[in-house]
């Protein structure tokens, strides 16, 4: 489902961020990306959700090169990517219901059939009874669930998370993560990138790790784990 | 991803009903954008009095050019040219005359002064009350007063039609007030140039002041256009907002300029009046006029969506996440 | 938390010290406000052109306000007062009489047309060679043509500068074109009354543009704000910036106001020479000077400064993180 | 040095963020604050940090009644007090160095000292190399860390932190604690709240625990980590 070949991403400033990066995720797999902060993790996403364009490599996504996506057709591919960002980008005036109900929107859907999904998205985070609050009122655990339900809310077959939990306490952390589990479940193919090493150990997830833009040998990632 | 049943649920949708989701986010966006001016009434106001004001002041300039043509159409009277006729011709021969020049196509009236009139008049205007009257004869001629159609009110065309009547044999003279009519026209020029570079620079300045205002508003809205774009907004469904904004500012700024307009006309009726009583002729400021109200309401909203447009296409590229 | 080490460092250092710290910020934040307009120089052109304009536009009519005035002095010719005299004066008494008339303070200037002139000038306007001829003696009187000083060319004024003349016993009538001196002043009182309203319309204009512009630019910095405040900045702090970016862009608009005018008059030109011409008088118009430069200036940073305040007033609190 | 008085806050929206808080920090201690998601921890936080105003109850700061200052005094308590937001609140059209210096700007510090200790507040959060970059040119983690240093550069007496290692790896983590712990060993009352449980634990500092906006007795919060 996602190819990562040789991928390279050198920022304006000068910096790799990524450094010739190989690897795939099946499609309906889940995967954990790990690493240090700074290690890269934020930008693979970004060049998943066509944020940033790589400065060399090819990324395959559902059999299509995104380097060969015209400007027009960008629009299209990220409606059937979900992100959940690091920073939640949730718009601050206006209200949880229409932040959740954002993509539906954006992709059309018809009026009528909004409400009740948008309600069945914040009811997955536990977040119904806030539907009616600007996010300002909402504690920074439950703004990062209100952009976990935005993300999933239009069902996109690829689903990727940047650090979804960072804001939350283990045991959210935990419920979380096992939405993810269940909507893998049901065929979404999860990228999640996070530091919970505790975490990913506990699910038992397969995880890749980067280090300065590179894949570390999963014997030595194992390693590092397990000396916190 | 063509069989996987969550992620081809959007494109599975009828295009019917995309259709009227689609005219549904446009009937929402338009209303929104009301909703949103009216959000932080103060805010709003401040930008629709700038557009007022600057549509207020073409508009305005645009109504005083209409009155003055109106008015110095009124002053054609000014452009009168005399006929001093031969002495000694009979008052039949005079009337005769008179209708011949009446008949006369750029002729619009004649009005006859008999010898006996002019000494009268003479007399009246000069103070020379005992002198004349030692004369033994009228030494005064009769005068035909022509007063041209409007065709001919112009200076070269009223000298032509003088000329004319000029050659004819019982005219001994002819005298034109064209000085008047000249003055009259560079003072219109004059007023006529200034309001031209009025208008352009207003013109200008409401493209500007549109396209600054939404520009603003983009800076200050560009989370929501970045997480738009994010979550797989095109660039149609981004823009569609700041222009309906953009047309509702402009739309409100016409009507402010309207009544400014109208306000403006009665500040200045009292100076107007005064003015025509000088010249006694028949004449009020006329206002916009329903079609000259439509075009501004239209070139309020116009400007409105064209400065949007410009903003937007403008800063959308660059706020483009990429 | 007076003893301790760390705490205390801020308020431990010298006054001096400090105040030279809060002339450097000052100094800085002078120069990071043009900075500023220069990293984003569309945007500021924008802002500044609207300005310009706004302020261009009652600069441009004071100025043509002062010349209009200027040139009413110029056409005071047309105010004159003709004195006829009575018949039979000798040549020694009118010169006599012309020096007494030409004593008075409200007179500029007086013309002698002598009997014989009169004549000759009658002749040749009216076309009566023959008929005259046939008089023994000069029916016409000798003239004498006053010229009012600036202060008694008012209507009223002249009239009873006429009524005094016309006492004097050698004085038979008294004439006086005072008809087209009103309709002079009936002109100048409709520009003056539609300039007022453009002025006054402007001057709110510019407060609102700098507010508005400022007023977004406070929405757009709304994080810098929040954070300065949250680490301790006071009010006067956080809006020195912006006073110091509004007082920028008025006096950008100002100098872009003054190049309009300029340009404006240069436009005008062609239009008043030609005008002018008609009235033979010596006229240029006049630009606004330095002191006038001086004023569109210092207006157009005290407007700046003024609107970014109002701006800046208003929402301080508001983005109160309280 | 921190004293709450049976402290509630009440938010518009009708939520009881904090219910009758009471507790108090001594002068040099180093307190964290736990507890889920919507516990209440950022309020505390921001009502020291006099963001927010206690509905009812009193907040004592180094014997001083909070409830008492003027608007005009708030400035000067302000920059007596860190603080480290959830949410970085970094300045994003100005460099690291810029950021990291606006304190000593706002304090009127000379200008010629500056360079000098935004240097050595970047040092200890490890990123002097990045002192040209614009905040949107760093990871997460990045700019948490500049957060860091910038409450810190105008040594405070007090410094409270809300979440500050949530995007920080494990390793990166327990170092920007000891960096804290370095701090308060030099006189300065910190304030930390925190989800991570085992961080917390392995520190063996006090800590106290909130639940819907009142405080859980130790032995229950104490049970409830083990879980995890
Ligand atoms: N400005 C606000 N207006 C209304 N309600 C608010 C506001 N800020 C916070 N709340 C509510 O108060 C409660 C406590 O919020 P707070 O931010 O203190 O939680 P927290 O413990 O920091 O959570 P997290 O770990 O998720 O950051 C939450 O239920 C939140 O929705
Ligand atoms: N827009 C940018 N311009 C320049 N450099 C960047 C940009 N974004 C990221 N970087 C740099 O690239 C490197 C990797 O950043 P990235 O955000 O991918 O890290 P990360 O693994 O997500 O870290 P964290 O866990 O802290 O979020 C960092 O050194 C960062 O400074
Ligand atoms: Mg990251
Ligand atoms: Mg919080």
């Amino acid at each position: 489902m996602i190819e990562f070949h040789e991928v390279s991403k050198r920022y304006d400033g000068g910096n790799e961020a990524l450094a010739g990066l190989s690897f795939t995720a099946e499609r309906g797999e889940m995967l954990f990306v790990t690493g240090p902060s700074g290690a890269g993790k934020s930008t693979l996403l970004k060049l998943l959700a066509l944020i940033e364009r790589p400065s060399r490599g090819q990324i395959i996504v559902n059999g299509r090169n995104l380097g060969g996506l015209r400007r027009r057709q960008i629009p299209h591919y990220r409606r059937q990517v979900g992100v959940i960002f690091q920073d939640h980008k949730l718009l601050l005036e206006r209200s949880v219901f229409d932040n959740v109900a954002l993509p539906l929107v954006i992709g059309g859907v018809p009026r009528n059939e909004i409400p009740r999904r948008v309600g069945a998205a914040l009811e997955l985070v536990g977040l119904l009874h806030k539907e009616r609050a600007l996010p300002i009122q909402l504690s920074t655990g439950e703004q990062q669930r209100v952009g976990i339900a935005r993300a999933v809310i239009s069902r996109p077959p690829i689903l990727i998370a940047d650090e979804p939990t960072g804001n939350l306490d283990p045991e959210l952390s935990y419920e979380v993560m096992r939405l993810f589990q269940r909507l893998n479940q049901v065929g979404i193919t999860v990228l999640v990138a996070s530091h919970d090493h505790n975490l990913i150990r506990r699910l038992g997830q397969r995880f890749i790790s980067l280090r300065a833009g590179r894949l570390v040998p999963p014997e030595l990632a194992g390693g590092a784990y397990a000396g916190t | 991803m063509p069989a996987r049943d969550s992620g081809a649920q959007v494109s599975r949708r009828t295009l019917g009903q995309r259709f009227s989701a689609y005219l549904a986010h446009h009937r929402q966006t338009l209303f929104d954008g009301l909703q949103q001016l009216g959000r932080q009434p103060l805010a709003t106001f401040m930008t629709v009095a700038v557009i007022g004001i600057a549509l207020a002041l073409p508009a305005g300039a645009l109504v005083l050019v209409n009155n003055a043509r109106g008015l110095s159409a009124g002053w054609q009277g000014t452009a009168r040219i005399s006929l001093f006729l031969k002495n000694g011709l009979s008052d039949g021969t005079v009337q005769q005359l008179a209708d011949s020049v009446r008949a006369h196509s750029g002729v619009a009236a004649v009005q006859v002064i008999s010898a006996e009139q002019a000494l009268v008049d003479f007399q009246r205007r000069s103070g020379f009350n005992d002198t004349l009257s030692l004369l033994g004869s009228n030494p005064l001629p009769a005068v035909l007063v022509v007063q041209p159609t409007a065709a001919y009110t112009a200076p070269a065309a009223a000298q032509q039609l003088a000329q004319s009547f000029g050659a004819l044999p019982q005219v001994d003279q002819v005298r034109m007030d064209v000085q008047w009519l000249k003055r009259l026209q560079a003072i219109l020029a004059l007023l006529h140039r200034g309001v031209l570079i009025v208008a352009v620079l207003l013109a200008i300045a409401v493209v500007l002041i549109v396209g600054n205002t939404i520009r603003l508003e983009i800076e200050n809205r560009r989370a929501e256009i970045e997480v738009s774009k994010l979550l797989g907004a095109t660039d149609r469904f981004v823009r569609r907002p700041f222009l309906y904004h953009g047309a509702w500012y402009g739309l409100a700024g016409g009507v402010l300029a309207w009544i400014l307009v109208l306000i403006g006309l009665a500040l200045m009726g009292g100076p107007v009046d005064q003015l025509v009583g000088l010249y006694g002729s028949h004449f009020s400021l006329s206002g916009l006029g329903a079609s000259g109200v439509l075009g501004l309401l239209a070139g309020g909203i116009v400007l409105g969506w064209l400065g949007s447009w410009l903003a937007v296409a403008r800063h959308l590229r660059a706020i483009e996440p990429t």
